[in-house]
């Protein structure tokens, strides 16, 4: 008898595919609602950061501690590597692999390169004597910059995982759905960065 | 299933993921954007609630950039909700009351700094 | 060496107590029970290849649920024991430090090891069911959910036996929880227990988010959705947007206790307030993130026992996210001591009772939905009849509270307590037990026993005014929680004797329940019709315990109560009494995976190597952790089919029309 | 309740236990304290509190108490049984009236409710000194590891774990912590502050009566923080001053060494002093500044060196 729920709902489908949902789109949708909650655990470390950014306990102050040239070319090829990141999308809407994988790769070292001058940053500024205890600006500042970092490093990570795929696989709908998913995954830490160059870096100096 | 992620993704192929114009453009603009500020900040050129003042508003500028020409958020599936731009306007309204709560909550619980 | 290794191992475990060596011997001998008894009976392989690799949402959905009752168990123990203790003055049944391990463990417990788990057991068992889906959005995702879930559990757990547990309270406020005051392994387990099954809500709440919004039987629109479905929605919205606070959170409290950060220190700068403000940004939410799906049940049952649509649909939807959204808003109501000053107290003053406008309304729609109605009192209803009035006045109580200067008085007192108690157990656990007995044919495919349901009902409702109505007065006079003993000059004393007592009859009834589970295991009939109740919502038009693929025939849906539209249309004769042979299709399938319980194991020994401190324990297994996340990522199994006829046959069978 | 086998079994024993406790109850309420601290104010703080409390309780009560009544009589008077005679209305489930005067009233008590509750906020905060035509008296309080310190910086004088104030004049209390943080509660004359290390916070209070008054530490902080409760006198000014006198002439001052054994995690007897360091309070509230005290005194909890380690 409890068939009839569908039964009768066949006078009124429109058509629709039963119960098949495509499930590159529901990844989408996820990876999106993920990114949000990232958001969110971003913001509760910017919250943190600009609560504890004048305790300094006697130690170094953003002023005397920050680096800009460093910051700015971090913050360029962290740009550039969000648009190349996108100009791979589109070579794969093309349908081009080799084009595909090779803006990945120009990404993959352009974040790499980032990551390089982050580390190289931190490296100085324990050497002067700020390190993650000093104060509790220090440790919020490295925790807030080190989390985006992390991100950025396991990004890298995965990328090339996916690389690995496409060069095995080529094109097909469960590599395009990856590459998608993590161009949007590369724009969005381009985005939190542009934060956190706003907050801290540029505040700090001001 | 393969065969019928296939049909499903034909169409909205043609319209999806932006152009290279567009991305050319979000990328300028980004630059740009990116230049303001930093101008404004290491010359010193304004006092400090102007300063804060562009370096905020120039950095929401970028991100609605990133989202616009980079991120897509305009294209819509079919003729459902815009799911993904509610949950990111709520997660930015949470946000901003996580960041401007604590920070009027906590004026008053400062520890001697 | 040997000198070592004994001062080592009287460090590891943790002794001292007769009570804790009578514990280790039962876990011992359960474990051992268990293994002994998979052996023998050759179970290994079934226990692997149905159980802990399966994605099927239902088979995971009972896995919580089971786990969620033992949970409740073990935070029940824990009651009774500080119930022992408080109920004399000057009592020595337990130690100070004994007792304050006790209320932490309690709490967390309780919350984020028994309802939680509860309430996800159920999203998971009744969701897909109801919006006619295959399964969830991502069910490899869904048991990795489990498994983190369960293994934070267990490492919470494990602090019982190994280490000794966290005693700063259930929210561990520094600078009590910093490594200053509390240099042992106890708040490190806290972190890592919570952090590790913290991650597994976040993912359910995206997941059942994403199967809300996309796997909806067609015609399902948004506002046809059964309310329960909306409720899951509205709990998961504050899931994804109030459990990333509580990552960050703990993790900057393990920063600062791990990694010599100065977030929470007393010194270098630090600000313990900081986490105060940070932790209630979850803290708050995360309590109506429980109540919000025990609202979702009360709205099924009271409007399939009263044999009448729900009242007032839409009011319902919009009361629900109203609550959702403004529980983001009320988070300083838990430190209105803190000398925050009376803008901000003001402020979140009336944020908080802006949430009674909404509820009162859900309380006014249900009322209405037995208002000329036929009600029916199976267990499903009596304990949501039960609540109502259990509920409100804890309600009203919470009200009190959040008027800021009356706080000044209740705050950290008994008053509290009996407020929160009243909600959680009269709100949420008899809301869960509600969608228990409810759905449980849907799960298991026959009826809880009536007789013993009713017992253990009588005795948790009564124990549960005798223990905490008492604890109002106690307030009022000025009894703090917390506090393991006091003077018998306090005057204290009998009021506590009762609430004793409470406890006591509450402590029955759960044993009451086990043994009607037990029983109804026994002695089940089995239920052939599907629809037990005559329900109104889809999970009822398939047979109980619903078939591995759920639908054989994906429904279309163009009412609210669908099922009960169609019996009407039925008895009307506007539909044939028997449905023509419909045509099947192949339905895929997700495989199994063993990634999600080996992933969680990786991590479940990460958090114990950073809880002792060994390095090289925890980045061993972080390592394993991104392992499995690569192999994942590399695998593309798609699944499988189940054939046409296979189908054909398996409903065949189950609906006995063979 | 069903005729079912078994039933009746079960409307006795639920009977029983119902009016067993019932019976203790009662008994409870006559053998224990009928001291109801926060309903017997003993100051006008406690005062406004009380009369907020009751308020709001009446105000929250209008739409509570009938609301419980409400369910039960809908409960019983559509319970399915046969031959009931009230209607049964299935598709009764919406109506605009119904729905807006459950939006409505609600919302007209809780808006009556919260002007009453803001009102009530700023009067009563607790960091605004109370009207009063006498100087307040200055004292300091500090929660320790498991023990209240009072300081009286206008006498000079210092108190553990007992208080001693004139009666109607209104006391400015500094709070403080040098411990895990804890919470001020005098039930008779205020609500509660939370004491917190690095800052220092402002209660007023005011006793306008003489008597012996029960105070706590309220919020928890480790071990024994059951033990951290006081007891406060209120007595007459010329009481006060001669206890100032006597506490002075008789008791031992207190060193800086004195303070810093008191602060050795455990419980202590009530005690006085004659005298204690200059400052003591001002130093405490900045002892974890770059140069504070804090960096100079011996920390007094075990250290993360007892702590295990594997390696
Ligand atoms: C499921 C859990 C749950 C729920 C649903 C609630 C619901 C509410 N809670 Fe509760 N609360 C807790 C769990 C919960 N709480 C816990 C665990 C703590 C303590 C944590 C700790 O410190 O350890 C706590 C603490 C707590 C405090 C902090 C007190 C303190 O620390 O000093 C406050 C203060 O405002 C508060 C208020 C409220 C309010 C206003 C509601 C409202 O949502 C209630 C709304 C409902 C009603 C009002 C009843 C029905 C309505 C009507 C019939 C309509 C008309 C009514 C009126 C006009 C009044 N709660
Ligand atoms: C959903 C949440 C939940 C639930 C269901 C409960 C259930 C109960 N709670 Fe709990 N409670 C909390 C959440 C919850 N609590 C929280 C969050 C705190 C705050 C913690 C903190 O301060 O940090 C708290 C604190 C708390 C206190 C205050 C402690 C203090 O401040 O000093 C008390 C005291 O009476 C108490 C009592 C009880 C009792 C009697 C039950 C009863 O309902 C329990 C019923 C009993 C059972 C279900 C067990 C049955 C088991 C048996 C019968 C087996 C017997 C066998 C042996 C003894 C071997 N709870
Ligand atoms: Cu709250």
């Amino acid at each position: 008898m409890a068939q009839a729920v569908s039964q009768h709902g066949h006078d009124h489908a429109h058509g629709h595919d039963h119960g098949h949902h495509d499930p590159q789109e529901l990844k989408m949708l996820g990876f999106w609602i993920f990114l949000i909650t990232d958001v969110v655990l971003f913001g509760t470390l910017f919250a943190t950061y600009v609560v504890l950014h004048n305790n300094t306990a006697g130690g170094p102050t953003a002023h005397e501690i920050f680096e800009m040239p460093g910051v700015i070319a971090e913050t360029f090829i962290l740009l550039t590597s969000s648009f190349t990141s996108g100009l791979a999308v589109l070579a794969m809407n093309a349908g081009k692999v080799k084009q595909l994988i090779s803006w990945l790769v120009v990404t993959w070292i352009l974040g790499a390169s980032f990551i390089f001058l982050e580390v190289d940053e931190f490296i100085k500024m324990v050497h002067e004597g700020f390190n993650y205890g000093t104060s509790a600006f220090a440790t919020s500042f490295f925790t807030l910059v080190g989390t985006h970092g992390l991100h950025v490093s396991m990004g890298l990570g995965w990328m090339l995982l996916i690389m690995i795929q496409l060069a095995r696989k080529g094109i097909t709908d469960v590599t395009r759905g990856k590459v998608n998913v993590i161009s949007l995954y590369w724009h969005f830490l381009d985005a939190v960065w542009i934060f956190l160059l706003s907050v801290v870096y540029l505040m700090g100096v001001m | 299933m393969a065969n019928h992620s296939d049909h499903s993704h034909g169409h909205d192929e043609a319209h999806a993921h932006g152009s290279l114009k567009s991305y050319i453009v979000g990328f300028i603009l980004s630059i740009v954007l990116t230049i303001i500020p930093l101008v404004v900040v290491l010359n010193h050129m304004l006092s400090q609630l102007p300063t804060i003042l562009i370096i905020m508003v120039t950095a929401v500028l970028q991100f609605v950039v990133q989202l616009f020409f980079f991120m897509h958020v305009r294209e819509r599936q079919g003729n459902q909700p815009r799911w993904n731009v509610m949950a990111l306007i709520f997660g930015l309204a949470i946000v901003l009351v996580v960041v401007s709560g604590s920070i009027w909550i906590m004026t008053y619980n400062g520890v001697g700094y | 060496m040997l000198e070592n290794l004994k001062q080592f191992a009287s460090e590891f475990f943790v002794t001292g107590d007769p009570l804790i060596y009578g514990a280790d011997v039962s876990i011992g001998l359960v474990t051992i029970a268990i293994v002994a008894g998979l052996t023998y009976f050759k179970k290994w392989k079934w226990l692997w290849r149905n159980w802990l690799t399966t994605v099927d949402h239902k088979k995971i959905g009972i896995m919580y649920i089971l786990a969620a009752i033992i949970m409740m168990f073990r935070g029940g123990v824990d009651a009774l024991m500080m119930r022992t203790q408080l109920a004399i003055p000057n009592f020595e049944f337990l130690h100070p430090e004994h007792y304050n391990q006790v209320f932490t463990t309690h709490g967390v417990v309780m919350i984020l090891f028994m309802a939680m788990p509860f309430m996800f057991g159920l999203f998971n068992v009744v969701v897909p069911l109801q919006i006619g889906a295959r399964d969830v959005a991502f069910p490899y995702l869904n048991s990795l959910s489990f498994w983190l879930f369960f293994l934070g559990a267990m490492l919470f757990n494990l602090s019982f036996v190994i280490g000794g547990s966290p005693d700063a309270g259930w929210l561990s406020y520094p600078p009590l929880s910093e490594l200053q005051f509390n240099p042992g392994p106890g708040q490190n387990f806290y972190i890592w227990g919570i952090q590790i099954s913290g991650i597994g809500s976040l993912a359910t709440g995206i997941n059942f988010l994403v199967t809300i919004i996309k796997m909806r039987a067609p015609g399902m629109t948004m506002m046809k959705m059964p309310m329960f479905t909306w409720s899951v929605f509205a709990t998961c919205v504050i899931i994804i947007f109030a459990f990333p606070i509580l990552t960050v959170t703990l993790a900057l409290l393990f920063l600062d206790r791990f990694g010599g950060g100065h977030f929470f220190t007393l010194d270098g700068g630090g600000n313990p307030m900081m986490y105060i403000n940070l932790i209630w940004m979850w803290g708050h939410p995360e309590v109506y993130i429980v109540i919000l799906p025990a609202f979702g049940i009360f709205s099924e049952v009271v409007s399939v026992f009263s044999r009448k649509k729900l009242f007032g649909y839409t009011s319902m939807v919009f009361a629900m996210m109203i609550i959702a959204f403004v529980s983001f808003f009320t988070w300083a109501h838990h430190f209105f001591t803190m000398g925050s000053g009376a803008d901000v107290n003001a402020f979140f003053a009336l944020s908080t009772m802006l949430i009674a406008i909404p509820t009162g309304v859900k309380i006014f729609n249900w009322l209405f939905t037995m208002y000329r109605g036929r009600i029916r009192f199976d267990l499903p209803m009596l304990w949501t009849v039960a609540f109502i009035p259990a509920f409100i006045v804890g309600g009203m109580t919470g009200v009190l509270l959040a008027v800021a200067p009356a706080d000044f008085q209740y705050h950290n007192s008994y008053f509290l307590i009996a407020h929160f108690h009243q909600v959680l157990i009269g709100g949420v656990v008899f809301g869960y037990f509600a969608g228990m007995y409810y759905w449980w044919p849907k799960m298991f495919g026959f009826k809880l026993n009536e007789t013993l349901g009713r017992w253990s009902f009588w005795f948790w409702n009564i124990g549960f005014y005798v223990c905490f109505m008492p604890q109002y007065l106690l307030g009022l006079m000025g009894m703090t929680r917390r506090v393991s003993t006091f003077d018998w000059d306090t005057g204290w004393g009998p009021l506590n004797v009762v609430s004793t007592v409470g406890a006591y009859l509450m402590g029955i009834a759960f044993i009451l329940q086990a043994v009607q589970i037990a029983y109804s295991f026994k002695y089940r009939e089995k239920d052939t019709t599907g629809d037990m109740w005559d329900a109104h919502t889809l999970e009822w038009t398939i047979p109980s315990p619903a078939p591995e693929y759920n639908f054989a025939i994906t429904p279309v849906v163009d009412s609210r109560d669908p099922l009960w539209v169609d019996k009407q249309r039925r008895a009307a004769g506007k539909l044939p009494q028997k449905d023509a042979k419909p045509k099947y299709e192949p339905i895929h399938m997700p495989s199994n995976s063993g990634i999600p319980i080996v992933f969680s194991t990786f991590f479940f020994i990460a958090g114990f190597g950073f809880t002792f401190h060994w390095v090289w324990m925890g980045v061993l297994g972080l390592a394993g952790v991104l392992a499995c996340l690569a192999a994942r990522s590399m695998n593309d199994d798609e699944g499988f089919y189940i054939p046409a006829e296979e189908v054909e046959k398996t409903e065949a069978s189950l609906r006995g029309t063979l | 309740m069903s005729k079912k086998p078994g039933s009746r079994l079960m409307f006795w024993v639920v009977l029983v236990v119902t009016v067993l406790s019932l019976a203790l109850t009662v008994w409870a309420l006559f053998a224990g304290s009928s001291n109801y601290a926060v309903l017997n104010p003993k100051g006008p703080i406690a005062e406004g509190q009380r009369d907020v409390i009751i308020i709001s309780t009446i105000l929250t009560a209008i739409v509570i108490v009938p609301t419980t009544i409400l369910t039960f009589v809908i409960v019983w008077r559509y319970r399915d049984k046969p031959g009931r005679k009230a209607k049964y209305d299935p598709d009764f489930n919406h109506s605009n009236v119904l729905e807006s005067i459950w939006w409505g009233i609600p919302i007209v008590v809780i808006a009556v409710l919260g002007i009453v509750t803001v009102r009530y906020t700023y009067a009563l905060e607790p960091s605004v000194a109370i009207k009063s035509d006498k100087q307040p008296v200055v004292i300091q309080a500090v929660s320790m590891d498991w023990k209240w310190a009072f300081f009286y910086p206008e006498e000079g004088i210092a108190a553990v774990n007992t208080l001693t104030i004139p009666e109607d004049r209104p006391i400015r209390f500094e709070l403080t912590s040098d411990a895990p943080m804890n919470s001020f509660w005098i039930p008779q004359l205020g609500g509660q502050i939370y004491t917190m290390s690095g800052m220092a916070m402002n209660l007023y209070l005011q006793a306008d009566h003489t008597g012996k008054y029960y105070g706590s530490g309220a919020n928890f902080s480790g071990e024994h923080f059951g033990a951290m409760n006081f007891d406060v006198n209120a007595v007459t000014e010329s009481d006060y001053e001669a206890w100032v006198n006597k506490v002075k002439t008789e008791s031992q001052p207190m060193t800086m060494d004195t303070y810093q054994s008191l602060a050795i995690p455990g419980t202590a007897d009530k005690q006085y002093f004659s005298a204690f360091p200059e400052n003591l309070f001002q130093q405490l509230v900045t002892q974890y500044l770059p140069g504070g005290l804090s960096e100079s005194r011996q920390p007094v909890h075990t250290t993360p060196e007892t702590q295990m380690d594997g390696k």
